[in-house]
C-alpha cells in the first residue's frame, strides 16, 4: 500500500506577544504542533488521539490549510500541498480540495443554518462540477441515500434534524466530490451513545464501499479502536507513539499512552484494569518542559528525560514510541 | 461548631438498611409555549447509606432534572408535578423553603457538570466557599478559611492557602472541579449529588477526579448519586445502577447485574452498541456494531405505552398501549418491560 | 501589574480622544473661514476696519496650525479666552454653568441607579409574572418616551395645572421659597431631576432586568442555591454583581447621553446650565465659548467613560488579566 | 449499512419553513413585537397617505387670517390650530413623512458605513481591526448631539451664496447625513462581532474546505447570517434618529422649510401654557413612532434568537 497522505515534520507555531507597560514587549511562541510526521495509506484509517490542547485538531487544520503550517511538508498523492496553497493557484487548490475533505465535530455548527440540506450539498458540486448543473440534483439524491437519508430531506433545514442526522449530512457533503481521504474531527463526540454506533457503522461501511482513507481524530479511544487500522498518540504538540491499532491498545510502549488507555473506564464493573492515574495536569503550551514533554508526570522518568528529547524509535518500524525508557 | 474531618457518625450497616434517599413517582414537567414536556415522568429510585448509585441515560432522559429535583431546584419553567422525595424519612417536597435551604449544602450537596460555569467568576475561591460555612455553621471568617484550606488540601489542590485568594478563571478545569467538590463537602453532607462531574474534563483528569470521588466517598461514608451518560464511569464508580430513558426508569440493579445480565432491551442495546477498548476490531473483526434504530422520543408528545417501544426490537402490540411498571425480577433487580413480566397500565 | 496597565491604557486612550475632538472641533470652526468675519457678517453695518481690529485682538491672523497650538496651549493653562458676546472669561462661565448642569445630572444618575436596582430585582426574581410584565411594559414605555417630552408633560401637570412646582430656572427670581436659598434651589431641581430619573430609570431597568434574568439562569446561581445560601444573598450577593458587568458600559454611555442632550433638557426647563449656554453660544456664534463648552462636555464625557472602565476592574476580576 | 430508520415522513414535502419564516412564526407570538409592528405600520401608512388623510394642506395658514390661530380642538380643526395658524392635525400627519425620511435616510447611511467598516474589521482582524475599532470607539465617545448642533449651524453659514443654497431642504439633508455619519459605530461593532464569529464558524470553514471562493463565503455565507442582529440595531436606530432630528429642530436648528414634529415643537413651545395641544400632538406622534420602533426591535430580537425565551 502506498502512502496517500504523508505528513513530514509538520509544525504550527503561534506567536504570543507578552505586552508590558514600561518595558519592551516580549515575543514568545506557542508550539501547538511541533514536528509531527505520519502517513495514511489508501483505504486505511489513522486514529489521531490525545487530550484537549494536544494539537490534534491543529494538525488536521494545518493539513487542510485552514491554518497555514509554520514548517514541514504535507505530501498528498506524492505532491507537497503546502506551497500549492501558499501559491494561491485556484485550479490546483481545487484539485487538492476535491480529494481531501473534512468532517467537523459539531454537526450543528458546521451546516449553514439558512440553507436547506440540498443547498448545502449543492455547494461542493457548484464549485467542482460547474460544467454539469443538470447532474447536481441526481447526485444530491444519491448522496443522501448513501448516508442513510432520503432524497426529499434535501428540502429541509438543519434545525429539523437530530444530531446524528446532521452528522450524516456533514459526511454527505464531504463525499459529494468523491474524495480519497476524509479527515474526521471528533465526528461522534457530540452525539448520544445510541447514535454514535450508527455513525461509526456508516463510516466503516463507506470506507469499505468507496475505498476511502480516514484520518480519524478523537479523544474517545473506544471509537478509535473500532474504526482505526493505525493509531498515533499526541501529547503537547508532539507525536509520542504511533503504530498498528492492536499493538497500541494491547502493548503500548510509551508511558503516556499506557496511562491514557488505563484512564478510560471500561464498562465492566470490577474489571481487572491496572489503573494508572497520572498526577498533575498537562502543562501550558507556553511553559513546555525541556526534554521529553511528558517527563514531569512520568513515573518512569530518567535523568536524561529532562535533558534530551526522545525520537520516535525504532525508526521505520511500524510501531514507534518517543521514549528514553519504553515499556 | 465546625464538624471535623472524622468519618460521619452513622454506624456501619449490616442488614438491609433503610434507604437514605427514596424517590417515589417523581414527576417534573416543563411548561413551555408548545405544551407540557414531561421531562421526568414517574421515576422511582433509592440510595442506601454509604453507597454510590449511578443514574445512566442519554441526553433528555431526565437524569439531571431528577437530581436537581431532589434539592427542589428545578429551574423555571419546570415544575414539580408530583411524587415524594424522602430524605432520612422526611418528605422534602413537604418542607418549608427555609427548612429546605437549611438542608442544602449541609446535608445534601451537589457537584455540577461544568466547573467553568458553576463557580461565581467574580468572587475568590476563599470568599465563595467560606461564605457557605459562615452561613450554615455560623463560623467566623478565620474558622471558615481554615476549614476551606483543609478541604482544598483534601481534594488534592496544592498550596491551598494561596488558592483562597485566587479567582476561578485563574484555575484549570480540573482544579475548578476539585474546588467544586470541596464546596460540596464543606459541611460533611450525608448525600452528594454529582451531575456528570467529569464530562467536561479530559480523560486523564477524569481518572483523577473519579479516583478522588471514590476515595472521599469511602472515607466519609457518604452516599453519592452519580448522574452520567458514560457506562464506563458508572462501572467504575457505582455499586447500584438505575438506567433511565425518556423520563422513566427502565431498569435498576446492582452494577454487576446491569453489565452482566441486563434484562431491559434498552440496557442491552446500550451496552452492545458501544465499541470497547478491550476488543479488537481489526480486519474482519470490524463488523457493524449493533445499533438502536431511530432516536429518543420528543417528550412534548411521548409515544403512548412503553416509551421505548418504537425503537425496541422485541416490541409487541401491547407495548404500544400499556405503560410498564417497575417489577422485581431478582434480588434488588427491577425492570419495567411488559415482556419481562411487568404490569402495564393504560396511560 | 495587569490592573495598572489596563488603567494606564484607558487613560492614554482617553487623552487621545480629547485631543482628537479638539482637532476636529478646531478644523470645523475654521472651515467656515475667519469666525469673527462670519460673526460680524451677520451683523450689518460693520466696517472692514472693525473686523480687522477684532481679528487682531483674537489673534486670528496666524496660520491654522499656529492658531491651533496657541489655543491648545492656552487650554492646558485653563485659559479659555473671553466670550465675545458676554465679555466675560469663558472659564468662569463654564464653571458656573457646568456646576448647574452637574447639580441635576449627578443626583439623577444616582437616584435612577438605586431605584432601577430595586425594581429589576423585583421583576427578575419573578420572571414571567404579572409584576415582571408590568415592569417591562412600563420600562419600555418610559424608555421610548423622549425625555424632553416627558419634561413638557411634567411642566403641564405640576406647574401649569397644579401650580406646585416651578416650571423654569434654578432659583426664584425675587424671593426664595420659604425664605431659604437651599430649599428654593432644591424645589427648583425637583422637576428636571425627576424627568432625568424617570428616563434613566426606565432604560437602566430594561438592561439590568434582562441581565439579571440571564445571570439567574447560570450554573453558579444554582450552585449557590444548592449550597443552601439564603435567597437574599444569592440574588443580591451573587447575581446582582454579575448582572452589573454588562450594564456598567451603558452607565458611561447614559451619562454621556445626558450630557449630550443637556441642551434640550435645559431648554425645556430654562435651566442655566452648560447645555443652555452652549445653545446660546452657537446661536450667537460666540467662538471662544463654543470651543470651551464643547471641550468641557467632551472632557466630562471621557471622564465618565474612564470611570466606568475603572469600575470594571473593581467589579470583574477577569479584567485584571488585561 | 447501518439499519437506522428515520422517523416516517408522510409525504415528501416541498421546502420546509426557512429560518426567516420561522423567525416570523416566533415574532407572531410576541405581543410586544406585534404592537410595535402595528404602530410602525400605522406611521408608515399615515406618511404614505398624508395628502388623503390630512384635512388641510400642510402650508395652509388661513386660520391665521381668520383670526383663528391657537384655537383649541374643534370639529373643523380636530387637534386645534397653532400660533402660526397651521392645522395641528395636518402638520402632525405630514410630519410622519419627514420623520421616516430622517429615520430611514440616516440608518441607510449608518448601515452602509457600519457594515463596511465592521465587516472589514471583523474579516481582516489584526491591526486593521484594532485601528478601525478604536476609530469607532472614538465616534462613540464624542458628544454627538452637541457636535451636530454646531455643524448644522455653521454649515448653514458656509453655504450662503453658493450653489448648495438652492438645494431644497438642504438643512434637513445635512441633519440626515450627520446622523448617519454619527450613528454607524454601534452597527460597525455588531457587524464586526458577527463577522468575527462567522468567519471562525464551522460552516464557513467547511466552505473553505470545499473550495468556495472568498467572495461566495462573504456574500452567501457570512453576510446573510450576520443580518438578524443588524436588523434589530437598525430598527432601534431609526427610532433614535427620528428622536435626534426632533431634538435638533426643537432647539431651533432644524429645517425651517420642513414640516416636522420638531419644528412644530419649536414654534409652539413658548405658547405651551395657552395652546398645549400644539405641543402635545407632535410629541405624541413622536412617542408613538419611537415606541413602535423600540417594540419592533424587541420583538425582532426574540424572533431571531430562539434561545432567549423558550
Amino acid at each position: 500500500m502506498s502512502a496517500l497522505l504523508e505528513v513530514d515534520g509538520l509544525s504550527k507555531y503561534y506567536p504570543v506577544l507578552e505586552r508590558r507597560l514600561f518595558r519592551a514587549s516580549k515575543q514568545t511562541e506557542i508550539r501547538a504542533v511541533d514536528g509531527v510526521s505520519f502517513s495514511v495509506a489508501e483505504g486505511e484509517t489513522l486514529g489521531l488521539v490525545g487530550e484537549s490542547g494536544c494539537g490534534k485538531t491543529t494538525t488536521a487544520r494545518s493539513i487542510l490549510n485552514l491554518v497555514e503550517p509554520s514548517d514541514g511538508a504535507v505530501r498528498f498523492q506524492g505532491e507537497d500541498i503546502v506551497p500549492v496553497f501558499r501559491g494561491g493557484d485556484r485550479a490546483r487548490i481545487l484539485a487538492i480540495r476535491r480529494s481531501l475533505q473534512y468532517v467537523f465535530q459539531d454537526p450543528y455548527l458546521s451546516l449553514n443554518p439558512r440553507w436547506t440540506i440540498g443547498e448545502t450539498l449543492k455547494e461542493p458540486l457548484r464549485v467542482h462540477r460547474p460544467e454539469a448543473p443538470e447532474t447536481w440534483d441526481a447526485r444530491i439524491g444519491e448522496l443522501l441515500r448513501m448516508v442513510g437519508l432520503e432524497p426529499h430531506h434535501a428540502w429541509r433545514y438543519p434545525h429539523e434534524f437530530s444530531g446524528g442526522q446532521r452528522q450524516r449530512v456533514g459526511i454527505a457533503r464531504a463525499l459529494a466530490i468523491e474524495p480519497r481521504l476524509l479527515i474526521l474531527d471528533e465526528p461522534v463526540s457530540s452525539l448520544d451513545v445510541s447514535v454514535r454506533a450508527q455513525i461509526l457503522n456508516l463510516l466503516a461501511e463507506l470506507q469499505d464501499r468507496l475505498g476511502l482513507a480516514y484520518l480519524y481524530i478523537s479523544h474517545d479511544l473506544s471509537s478509535v479502536r473500532y474504526i482505526s487500522t493505525h493509531v498515533a498518540v499526541m501529547y503537547l504538540g508532539k507525536l509520542v507513539e504511533i503504530g498498528p491499532v492492536d499493538d497500541i491498545f494491547t502493548r503500548p510502549r510509551h508511558h503516556y499512552t499506557r496511562a491514557l488507555l488505563s484512564a478510560i473506564p471500561v464498562p465492566s464493573p470490577g474489571a481487572a484494569q491496572d489503573r494508572i492515574v497520572l498526577q498533575g495536569e498537562v502543562p501550558s503550551a507556553m511553559r513546555r518542559p525541556t526534554g521529553c514533554p511528558f517527563h514531569p508526570r512520568c513515573a518512569a522518568a530518567l535523568p536524561v528525560c529532562a535533558q534530551s528529547e526522545p525520537l520516535l524509535m525504532p525508526p521505520s518500524a511500524p510501531h514507534r514510541a518517543a521514549c528514553h525508557n519504553p515499556l | 461548631m465546625l464538624s471535623t474531618l472524622a468519618p460521619a457518625s452513622s454506624p456501619p450497616v449490616v442488614a438491609a438498611p433503610a434507604p437514605l434517599l427514596q424517590v417515589r413517582d417523581l414527576r417534573v414537567h416543563f411548561h413551555t409555549r408548545e405544551g407540557v414536556v414531561r421531562a421526568v415522568d414517574g421515576v422511582d429510585y433509592h440510595v442506601n447509606p454509604a453507597e454510590t448509585l449511578g443514574i445512566v441515560g442519554e441526553s433528555g432522559s431526565g437524569k439531571t432534572v431528577s437530581s436537581l429535583a431532589t434539592l427542589r431546584l428545578v429551574p423555571p419553567p419546570a415544575r414539580m408535578a408530583g411524587g415524594q422525595i424522602l430524605f432520612e424519612g422526611q418528605d422534602l417536597l413537604a418542607k418549608k423553603p427555609a427548612e429546605m435551604a437549611a438542608l442544602r449544602g449541609r446535608r445534601i450537596a451537589m457537584i455540577f457538570q461544568n466547573p467553568a460555569t458553576s463557580l461565581n467568576p467574580i468572587y475568590s475561591i476563599g470568599a465563595q466557599l467560606g461564605e457557605i460555612l459562615m452561613w450554615h455553621e455560623k463560623a467566623s471568617r478565620a474558622e471558615a478559611d481554615a476549614r476551606v484550606v483543609e478541604l482544598l488540601g483534601l481534594v488534592g489542590i496544592s498550596d491551598p492557602g494561596a488558592r483562597l485568594r485566587q479567582f476561578p478563571h485563574e484555575l484549570s478545569g480540573g482544579m475548578k472541579q476539585r474546588v467544586g467538590i470541596a464546596r460540596a463537602l464543606l459541611c460533611n453532607p450525608s448525600l452528594v449529588l454529582a451531575d456528570e462531574p467529569t464530562t467536561a474534563l479530559d480523560v486523564t483528569i477524569q481518572a483523577q477526579i473519579l479516583e478522588l470521588l471514590a476515595d472521599l466517598q469511602k472515607r466519609f461514608r457518604m452516599s453519592m448519586v452519580l448522574v452520567t451518560h458514560d457506562m464506563g464511569v458508572v462501572a467504575r464508580m457505582a455499586s447500584r445502577i438505575t438506567v433511565m430513558y425518556a423520563g422513566r426508569v427502565c431498569e435498576s440493579a446492582d452494577a454487576a447485574t446491569i453489565f452482566n445480565a441486563p434484562r431491559h432491551p434498552y440496557t442491552r442495546a446500550l451496552l452492545e452498541s458501544m465499541p470497547r477498548i478491550d476488543h479488537s476490531y481489526t480486519g474482519a473483526a470490524r463488523r457493524p456494531l449493533p445499533t438502536i434504530a431511530g432516536r429518543p422520543p420528543n417528550l412534548l408528545n411521548p409515544p403512548p405505552g412503553c416509551r421505548f417501544h418504537d425503537r425496541c426490537p422485541e416490541a409487541a402490540p401491547e407495548c404500544r398501549r400499556l405503560l410498564p411498571l417497575e417489577t422485581p425480577v431478582g434480588p434488588g433487580h427491577t425492570v419495567s418491560c411488559l415482556k419481562r413480566g411487568s404490569e402495564g397500565i393504560a396511560a | 501589574m495587569g490592573t495598572a496597565r489596563y488603567i494606564a491604557r484607558r487613560l492614554i486612550f482617553s487623552l487621545c480622544l480629547i485631543l482628537g475632538v479638539s482637532v476636529i472641533l478646531f478644523a470645523m470652526i475654521n472651515a467656515i473661514g475667519n469666525p469673527v468675519e462670519v460673526l460680524l457678517a451677520e451683523r450689518p453695518g460693520i466696517t472692514e476696519e472693525m473686523i480687522q481690529a477684532v481679528t487682531e485682538y483674537y489673534g486670528l491672523n496666524g496660520s491654522v496650525t499656529d492658531r491651533y497650538f496657541t489655543w491648545i496651549w492656552a487650554l492646558l493653562r485653563l485659559d479659555f479666552g473671553t466670550s465675545i458676546i458676554y465679555n466675560l472669561p469663558v472659564s468662569e462661565m463654564l464653571v458656573t454653568y457646568g456646576l448647574e448642569t452637574l447639580k441635576i445630572q449627578v443626583p439623577a444618575i444616582l437616584i435612577a441607579l438605586l431605584v432601577s436596582v430595586l425594581i429589576s430585582v423585583l421583576a427578575a426574581t419573578r420572571q414571567y409574572s404579572r409584576v415582571d410584565f408590568g415592569v417591562i411594559a412600563s420600562a419600555m414605555v418610559g424608555h421610548s418616551m423622549p425625555g424632553f417630552l416627558l419634561g413638557i408633560v411634567l411642566i403641564l401637570i405640576f406647574s401649569y395645572s397644579l401650580g406646585i412646582l416651578p416650571s423654569y430656572g434654578a432659583y426664584s427670581t425675587r424671593n426664595p421659597l420659604w425664605g431659604s436659598d437651599v430649599a428654593d434651589a432644591l424645589w427648583h431641581m425637583v422637576l428636571p431631576v425627576g424627568m432625568l430619573v424617570f428616563f434613566n430609570c426606565a432604560t437602566l431597568t430594561l438592561l439590568l432586568r434582562s441581565s439579571l434574568v440571564d445571570v439567574l439562569r447560570q450554573d453558579f446561581i444554582t450552585a449557590a442555591r444548592a449550597s443552601g445560601l439564603p435567597e437574599r444573598r444569592v440574588v443580591f450577593g451573587h447575581a446582582l454583581r454579575n448582572a452589573f458587568i454588562p450594564v456598567l458600559t451603558y452607565l458611561g454611555i447614559l451619562f454621556g447621553l445626558m450630557l449630550g442632550t443637556a441642551p434640550v433638557t435645559e431648554t425645556v426647563f430654562t435651566w442655566p446650565g452648560l447645555g443652555a449656554l452652549y445653545i446660546m453660544a452657537i446661536q450667537q456664534l460666540d467662538y471662544p465659548l463654543i470651543m470651551g463648552a464643547t471641550m468641557v462636555i467632551t472632557v466630562m464625557l471621557v471622564t465618565a467613560t474612564l470611570l466606568t472602565d475603572i469600575a470594571y476592574v473593581a467589579i470583574d476580576p477577569r479584567i485584571r488579566l488585561g | 449499512m447501518s439499519d437506522a430508520t428515520l422517523p416516517a415522513i408522510a409525504a415528501p414535502r416541498q421546502r420546509a419553513p426557512g429560518i426567516w419564516r420561522q423567525s416570523w412564526y416566533r415574532f407572531r407570538r410576541n405581543r410586544a413585537g406585534l404592537i410595535g409592528l402595528a404602530m410602525v405600520t400605522l406611521v408608515v401608512l399615515v406618511a404614505l397617505l398624508a395628502p388623503f388623510a390630512a384635512p388641510f394642506a400642510p402650508d395652509d395658514t388661513s386660520a391665521m387670517l381668520r383670526g383663528a390661530a391657537r384655537r383649541a380642538p374643534s370639529a373643523l380643526h380636530w387637534l386645534g390650530t397653532d400660533r402660526n395658524g397651521y392645522d395641528v392635525f395636518t402638520r402632525m400627519i405630514y410630519g410622519a413623512r419627514t420623520a421616516l425620511a430622517v429615520g430611514l435616510g440616516a440608518m441607510i447611511i449608518a448601515s452602509v458605513i457600519g457594515v463596511i467598516i465592521g465587516g472589514i474589521a471583523g474579516y481582516a482582524g489584526g491591526m486593521v481591526d484594532e485601528l478601525l475599532m478604536r476609530f469607532a470607539e472614538f465616534f462613540m465617545v464624542i458628544p454627538v448631539f452637541v457636535v451636530i448642533l454646531a455643524v448644522v449651524r455653521l454649515f448653514g453659514i458656509v453655504v450662503v451664496g453658493t450653489w448648495l443654497e438652492d438645494i431644497p431642504n438642504l438643512n434637513l439633508m445635512t441633519i440626515i447625513v450627520l446622523l448617519g455619519c454619527f450613528e454607524w459605530p454601534p452597527i460597525a461593532r455588531m457587524a464586526r462581532a458577527e463577522f468575527l464569529r462567522l468567519r471562525n464558524s464551522e460552516f464557513v470553514e467547511a466552505a473553505h474546505c470545499i473550495g468556495s471562493s472568498r467572495r461566495d463565503i462573504l456574500l452567501r455565507h457570512i453576510l446573510p447570517n450576520a443580518m438578524p442582529p443588524l436588523i434589530v440595531l437598525v430598527a432601534l436606530g431609526i427610532g433614535g434618529a427620528i428622536l435626534a432630528e426632533t431634538m435638533v429642530s426643537f432647539l431651533g436648528f432644524g429645517d425651517p422649510r420642513a414640516v416636522s414634529w420638531g419644528q412644530s415643537l419649536y414654534f409652539n413651545y413658548e405658547a405651551l401654557k395657552v395652546a398645549p395641544w400644539a405641543v402635545l400632538s407632535p410629541g405624541a406622534a413622536l412617542f408613538v413612532t419611537v415606541l413602535g420602533f423600540n417594540l419592533l426591535a424587541d420583538g425582532l430580537t426574540d424572533a431571531f434568537n430562539p434561545r432567549t425565551r423558550q
